[in-house]
């Protein structure tokens, strides 16, 4: 990976000085072992703090909003599973492809550290990942743990090492997690439930968001102007209104919303800090729109329309929905 | 602040029996804003409508609730008496307390709530209405009429004898249509060729009209004023043109087995053929199903033996694209197939025929040249008998439910003729009913029992045999005199319900034109507008509207004509102001509404908008065409951000709307 | 009385259990009778009558003794009405009643060996109680 | 609205039958077409129907359906011309996969997708009208209140 | 699929002919008939009174037996297929009826249509079909001109027995060229033969079956099938002299057919036609 790190600033320092590029969108060392963060560099100088490794999670294509509104041209980092969000805000024409320069930037999985430190770890200094296995430095001492153990969980969902947008890619591809099962399954099993363990069960998942928002900011495919939930004209009530709908209905609605646009990068869910399981909903929705109207994938190109937006005439009832979502 | 007034409407006794309009008026009377409530008579009225001038005068009102019938009754009629008071039109509301309320519910007390609740609504939306201004869009001039029967020639006719241009699309080689095949019509027994050829002749060589025959529309878009329609022209592998209509290739085709359709499979016809004698253009069509140069590629006799050298193996489909201001749809109508029907042995006996066949029989221009002899012997026969309501009305599932309305009399025409021309035989004429409503129809039917001795029996036929002898045996029932009839007769004819002509519903598609659930289309009120579809610009003539007879049809054609004229005298409509609008500052550009629009009403443009921040950039964001929008909402809710609205059904409209009746 | 008399008739419509109403007396179920030509009441008559109430020309007839439950009736019928079922009414009104059986089974004896049972039990389930 | 109150119930009366609130959104050129024509064939249905009218079943935003659900809605009916055939061609195509996927999503959370129907009534139609929104009151009323559907909420 | 068959009363005893032949061609045809275990009377007619519960009873219970053997119930007899057909329709649609049969009854799944009533001929024409049929045909009827006799109670009331069409019926003339045999169509075929007037009026009996003899004569028929016991009976003890043809089985041609039986033997004496 620091190979990869060091291409990658290489690269990055390329573009800025030759002008190809006014900013690039990586990633920045953090304070600790594992809490790099997001960041745009403008100056080649600036690129010495550019990192990657197991910890650089973020889909960095949403930054590619503000490049587009600010006019400029871009160089983006993107994981396999990052370059979905691209393509789906270049078909929501909300980035425009001008300004983008898209880099391949290969991923082995990332890392969870809540994962890592369930496992008693503390005062961590250092992780590095070789050939699956996870070596975590302590001031305590070393330990090593089996990589597929404290993999993010999106990344056990892995959608493989290829890219969908790249104008050009950094080293080799790596080998990507290997998909845990059906990616369907977390759903299927709450399909499985009576229909009251299931309500009971949104009860109890939805009880813990706090509306901190966190879910839309980071979804490439929530990506409006203005969201509905902040227009009090918007057929959800805003806040101004203090009405209960919005409140009680949020993830609903923030589901529904993203549905044929949402790419299951399963950011949302990584970044809740309540934990909810949100991105069930969404995996819900692809599974419906796969079953009813044939298999999609948002963001595997920028053209395809979307399911909402296209029908045939043969489409299935929606009363036989409310039948054949209960198997 | 907002001054509204409301007006509860008695409707007669419509509502006022079942809804306690003064309690409405009370009601009403409390809800802020609701600055003058009152009852009426008849709030339609002239009276009405004064008292609605009357009340924005005098309480400065500004907005208008109208509780009464149906919007899609008198919508227009407070919105024109809002104008006249200086009230935008669009902001009028109405609560539809006699279909949904006072007509549907019994209770009056039930009913007085949930007039109450309507009337909350219609309030709680107009709140939020705004003043709209209908735009324009320009009216093409050019008609188009689909079918080219009896109502299509007449419709046509009229048109363009205003000075319109029209064209016919007719899906058979000639025009003519059912009147065409039929011998003698009532009730005057005049020829029916004699006063149709005319016409036809009119049609066809009149300078505003344009014929597109053997050919089908294949697609419609556009909307009133403006329809772009695609005209699929088939191959007649004829050059129509050089052709002179000799007929010497229909003489010639050694192909003859295919059955005719003008002789309804009476008589066979060649692969290259002019289906029938007086047809209009009259330039031959090769079935190419049938024709043995293009099913086996030898033959080519009809090309050797052409004067003209106009037969065109080569020639292809051809599709024309034009572009019309008003169509009128004039389909016709098939008869019901008897395969369902087998009690009365139509399959088994090439005696029992239908009433259409039956014309073809007599005509002299048919198969039998005009002699009526029984299909299986060739011989006169010696007693016919006519059975009426051959499914129709019957709710079994098996036939129609409808009448089909011109049976009784072309029975009477019909029993007559052969009374008249041949004497000797018997005519009977079993019947539910005789319904005979019409000028001189009833004398007319009347005659054939007075003058003609025609038997008229009430009762009807179960069950028709072939027996040995090559004669019918008829179980039939006697009503009037409570007896079971095994008669014999030589000939059966099936007076076989009427339906709409094949490919009328899959028509009524593409034209957006609503039809009923036997594909008749539908009007756009039974009473007052009979000849127009709901579908602004799509009129009705004949008997694709419902079951009619030619004198009705051609009323109907000539009002459908008018009803054309009358839109293509326009050279701009006012086009509906409920129409879809972008906010754009809030438009992320995705066009989501772009996709789902029907009309192509929709566009990406780059624009400088001013941001939420407020700050002016470029963007791309979706402009809606305010003539090509027709108002549907679908973009509003394929919109994620709600920067999509419908003027007249916005989203804090209809939310205003939910809430008040939740 | 009267009541009586509406009482039986609408006693009779419920076990006919068809829609009388509905007919609009066009005579197929009539015409189309196999037996109809020795019926006193004709098919689209028992209808008739009992649309009206007419009881006593209902139960004088002999019709529902010679129908045959065939069903032509029924299902030529263009209005979904039974004539069938109106006279099978009128046969249970009439051997529901004590010692109303119509067929003595004593002159079984003199019937042909070769009858298949299901005549007889037919005979049984029409004509008796 | 704003400050609206939660009533107590007066204990001394007879609690009051279940009156389900129903809100049908109904498409002007067919369902809407087809409720006046049940008025005017005089068709009983029962008062509990509350229709708004929409130009097309595709203008109904799945959030309103949401929101009359949250406002107290016990049933909601949405009517759209049959498919194939739209007034504006292709409209009830759209409604049809958007009340698809959100019938589905209802029913994955568990709940009473029996609560909201979609159904196909043309013009002509006024006899079914009558009877499709009497069925549907009917099974609403033996569902009982929508208490689920009002209570799905972030708090517990 | 399991085959549960209903042989009905007269198929036990005076029409083992059609019943002996039905049970060998399936066989070779590879749906075997399994009797049901216990069975009884379906009451020869249909009780066409809502209130007539006791007389739906012995069909209800086949119809259950049936549902708990995997939910097939094959019949023969045109009168049997009618009542079970019917009866189960009604438990299938009419609560009332329904509730009272299954509470007398007192089952323990309730009783509510599922099991499907077919009729052999149905089986020969949707599960075997007539093109396969005609295949396995080893001793064709060439040459013989055959009128079909459908009779009333397999085709009406056509929207619940969904048989065929009731007017212009054609299953039977499908099934006899499959067997090689030329069809006669005659218009007298869907006409009752006064069934169990046999008993009561045997005058009116002979009337009609002479109508039916006429039409089908008419047409040329040297033979005629049914799938009835009643129907044939009366079409052979009911027939005047003058008129009579040989009346078969269409199972025992069947059999014939398929070279099961070398010729069947019709219960009127005399070659054909």
């Amino acid at each position: 990976m620091q190979k990869i790190a060091a291409l990658m600033r290489q690269k990055a320092q390329e573009l800025l000085s030759s002008g190809q590029v006014q900013q690039v969108a990586a990633w920045r060392k953090g304070q600790l072992a594992y809490d790099n963060a997001p960041a745009v560099f403008t100056s080649p100088e600036a690129c010495a703090d550019l990192v990657y490794d197991e910890f650089c999670p973020a889909n960095l294509s949403k930054y590619l909003l503000a490049a587009t509104k600010k006019k400029l041209k871009t160089a983006v980092f993107l994981k396999p599973c990052d370059t979905y969000g691209v393509n789906q805000l270049l078909k929501d024409n909300r980035v425009q492809r001008e300004y983008v320069y898209a880099i391949g930037t290969p991923c082995q999985g990332m890392l969870d550290i809540k994962k890592i430190r369930a496992h008693g770890l503390k005062g961590i200094t250092r992780i590095t990942v070789s050939e699956g296995v996870v070596q975590v430095e302590t001031v305590y001492g070393t330990q090593n743990l089996p990589q597929r153990d404290v993999l993010l969980d999106k990344c056990l969902q892995c959608k493989g090492n290829a890219y969908m947008i790249a104008d050009t890619e950094i080293g080799e591809k790596l080998a990507t997690p290997e998909p845990r099962g059906d990616a369907f399954a977390a759903v299927k099993r709450i399909e499985a439930l009576p229909p009251e363990e299931r309500f009971k069960f949104w009860q109890q998942e939805l009880s813990k968001c706090i509306r901190c928002n966190a879910c839309r900011d980071i979804c490439p495919a929530c990506s409006c102007e203005q969201c509905i939930f902040d227009n009090p004209a918007a057929p959800v009530a805003g806040k101004a209104f203090a009405d209960p709908v919005e409140e009680n209905m949020f993830h609903l609605i923030r589901a529904y919303h993203v549905a044929g646009r949402c790419v299951g990068c399963g950011e949302c869910a990584r970044v809740c800090p309540q934990g909810v399981k949100l991105g069930l909903l969404n995996l819900k929705f692809m599974k419906d729109i796969n079953t009813f109207y044939g298999p999609y994938q948002a963001g595997s190109d920028a053209t395809t329309p979307a399911p909402q937006v296209t029908f045939t005439q043969g489409d299935v009832e929606p009363s036989a929905a409310g039948q054949k979502g209960r198997s | 602040m907002q001054k509204i007034g409301v007006f509860v409407c008695w409707c007669g006794s419509n509502i006022a029996t079942t809804v306690d309009v003064a309690q409405v008026v009370a009601a009403v009377k409390t809800i802020p804003n609701v600055a003058f409530a009152a009852d009426y008579k008849y709030m339609c009225s002239e009276g009405g409508q004064e008292l609605i001038h009357k009340a924005v005068q005098d309480y400065q009102l500004d907005r208008i609730v109208v509780c009464s019938c149906s919007p899609r009754m008198h919508e227009a009629t407070f919105r024109n008496c809002a104008e006249q008071v200086g009230i935008n039109p669009y902001l009028v509301e109405i609560a539809n307390i006699r279909e949904q309320c006072s007509w549907i519910i019994k209770d009056r007390a039930q009913a007085t709530a949930k007039a109450i609740q309507l009337a909350k609504a219609a309030i709680a939306k107009v709140r939020f209405n705004t003043p709209l201004t209908p735009g324009e869009s320009k009216v093409v001039k050019r008609a188009l009429v689909i079918g080219g029967g009896i109502a299509g020639i007449q419709a046509a006719l009229d048109i363009a004898e205003a000075g319109y241009k029209v064209d016919i699309v007719e899906r058979q080689p000639a025009i003519g249509g059912r009147m065409a095949q039929l011998d003698k019509t009532f009730p005057t027994l005049d020829c029916s060729a004699c006063i149709l050829t005319p016409k036809m002749m009119d049609a066809a060589n009149h300078p505003n009209i344009k014929l597109y025959t053997y050919s089908e529309v294949e697609a419609v878009s556009g909307f009133v004023g403006n329809f772009e329609v695609k005209i699929r022209q088939k191959a007649r592998s004829v050059d129509a043109k050089r052709c002179t209509g000799c007929g010497i290739c229909t003489e010639k085709c050694p192909s003859r087995k295919t059955s005719s359709e003008f002789e309804l499979g009476l008589k066979t016809r060649g692969a290259i053929y002019i289906p029938f004698s007086q047809a209009l253009p009259k330039v031959p069509v090769i079935d190419r199903e049938h024709c043995l140069k293009f099913q086996t590629g030898k033959c080519g006799i009809c090309s050797k033996v052409c004067p003209a050298e106009c037969i065109d193996y080569t020639q292809q489909d051809e599709i024309i694209t034009e572009h019309y201001g008003a169509i009128v749809a004039a389909t016709g109508f098939d008869l019901l197939p008897l395969d369902k029907f087998g009690e009365y042995g139509y399959q088994d006996s090439p005696d029992v025929i239908t009433s259409l066949e039956f014309e073809r029989l007599t005509n002299a221009t048919g198969p039998t040249e005009g002699h009526l002899v029984c299909p299986s012997t060739g011989k006169e026969p010696k007693s016919v008998i006519i059975v009426s309501c051959v499914g129709s009305r019957d709710t079994s599932g098996r036939g129609k439910t409808y009448c089909s309305k011109i049976c009784c009399m072309y029975n009477a025409k019909q029993a007559m003729y052969i009374r008249e021309k041949y004497p000797q035989i018997d005519v009977t004429v079993f019947y539910i009913d005789v319904r005979t409503p019409g000028k001189a129809f009833d004398e007319f039917y009347r005659r054939a029992v007075e003058e003609f001795n025609v038997h008229y029996i009430k009762g009807q036929v179960g069950k028709v045999l072939k027996d040995a002898r090559g004669g019918l045996t008829v179980f039939a029932s006697d009503l009037l005199s409570d007896k079971h009839l095994m008669l014999h007769a030589d000939m059966v004819i099936l007076a076989t319900a009427v339906k709409p002509a094949a490919g009328a519903r899959k028509l009524a598609t593409m034209l957006t034109a609503s039809m009923d659930n036997d594909d008749f289309f539908t009007e756009a009120h039974p009473k007052l507008r009979p000849v127009e579809s709901p579908t602004a610009g799509i009129f009705l003539a004949g008997m694709c509207q419902g079951p009619k007879d030619i004198p009705e049809t051609v009323s109907q054609a000539g009002a459908a004509a008018v009803k054309v004229v009358g839109l293509l005298a326009k050279d701009k409509l006012r086009t509906n102001p409920c129409v879809a609008h972008c906010q754009e500052n809030i438009c992320s550009g995705c066009l989501a509404c772009e996709k789902v629009c029907p009309y192509g009403a929709i566009t990406a443009e780059t624009k400088t908008v001013i941001n939420l921040a407020g700050v002016k950039e470029q963007r791309t964001v979706a402009v809606v065409n305010q003539t090509l929008c027709q108002g549907c909402g679908a973009c509003t809710v394929a919109c994620p951000a709600a920067a999509m609205d419908l003027k007249g059904f916005s989203n804090q409209e209809i939310l205003a709307e939910v809430d008040a009746l939740c | 009385m009267v009541d009586k008399v509406q009482e039986q008739v609408e006693a009779l419509r419920r076990l006919a259990h068809t829609p009388l109403q509905d007919c609009i007396q066009c005579g197929r179920c009539s015409a189309g009778c196999p037996v109809a030509f020795k019926m006193d009441l004709l098919p689209h008559r028992v209808v008739w009558e009992l649309a009206q109430g007419n009881l006593e020309t209902l139960l004088k007839a002999t019709a529902p003794w010679q129908c045959v439950s065939c069903f032509a009736c029924q299902n030529r019928c263009p209005r979904g009405v039974s004539p069938a079922a109106v006279m099978e009414a009128l046969r249970l009104t009439a051997i529901r009643q004590q010692g109303a059986n119509k067929y003595d089974a004593a002159q079984l004896e003199h019937f042909d060996p070769e009858l298949p049972q299901q005549a007889l039990v037919a005979v049984f389930r029409k004509f008796n109680k | 609205m704003l400050g609206e109150k939660v009533t107590v119930a007066d204990k001394t009366a007879a609690p009051a039958p279940f009156e389900p609130k129903i809100v049908a959104f109904c498409c002007n050129w067919c369902s809407y077409a087809g409720a006046d024509g049940a008025g005017t064939a005089r068709k009983q249905y029962p008062a509990n129907v509350k229709i708004i009218r929409v130009p097309c079943s595709c203008r109904v935003n799945p959030l309103f359906i949401l929101r009359a659900f949250q406002r107290g809605a016990d049933g909601v009916i949405l009517c759209g011309c049959h498919p194939g055939d739209c007034h504006y061609m292709t409209g009830n195509y759209y409604t049809r996969r958007r009340l698809t996927l959100l019938m589905s999503m209802l029913n994955f959370m568990g709940v009473a997708t029996e609560r909201l129907r979609v159904e196909w009534v043309s013009a002509s139609e006024g006899a079914r009208f009558a009877e499709i929104m009497t069925s549907f009151v009917e099974q609403i009323t033996a569902l009982g209140a929508n208490v689920k559907l009002r209570d799905l909420r972030c708090k517990k | 699929m399991l085959y549960n068959y209903y042989p009905g009363c007269t198929l036990s005893t005076k029409a083992k002919a059609l019943d002996q032949a039905a049970r060998a061609c399936a066989a070779k045809l590879g749906f075997p008939l399994v009797e049901l275990p216990e069975w009884q009377c379906c009451g020869a007619v249909y009780p066409l009174a809502p209130d007539a519960i006791a007389e739906r009873l012995g069909a209800a219970r086949a119809l259950i037996s049936a549902r708990d053997k995997g939910g097939v119930l094959v019949t023969l007899c045109s009168a049997c297929h009618h009542v079970l057909k019917r009866v189960n329709d009604d438990l299938a649609r009419d609560e009332e009826i329904r509730n009272k049969v299954n509470a007398y009854l007192e089952v323990k799944e309730p009783y509510q249509g599922e099991t499907k009533v077919l009729h052999f001929l149905e089986v020969l024409r949707d599960q075997v079909g007539f093109a396969k049929l005609a295949q396995l045909v080893t001793h064709p009827l060439t040459g013989r001109k055959i009128g079909a006799y459908y009779g009333c109670m397999l085709l009406r009331p056509s929207k619940v027995l969904a048989f065929d069409d009731p007017e212009n019926p054609q299953l039977l003339e499908n099934f006899l060229q499959a067997l090689g045999a030329t069809p006669v169509r005659y218009g007298m075929r869907n006409e009752c033969c006064t069934g169990y007037m046999a008993v009561t009026n045997p005058g009116l009996c002979k009337q009609m079956v002479g109508e039916i003899l006429r039409s089908a004569r008419d047409e040329e028929a040297q033979a005629l099938i049914t799938a009835c016991p009643l129907c044939r009976y009366n079409l052979v003890a009911n027939a005047a002299p003058e008129q009579k043809v040989p009346v078969y089985y269409f199972t025992e041609l069947l059999a014939q057919a398929l070279g099961l039986q070398t010729e069947a033997a019709p219960v009127q004496a005399g070659g054909e036609g």
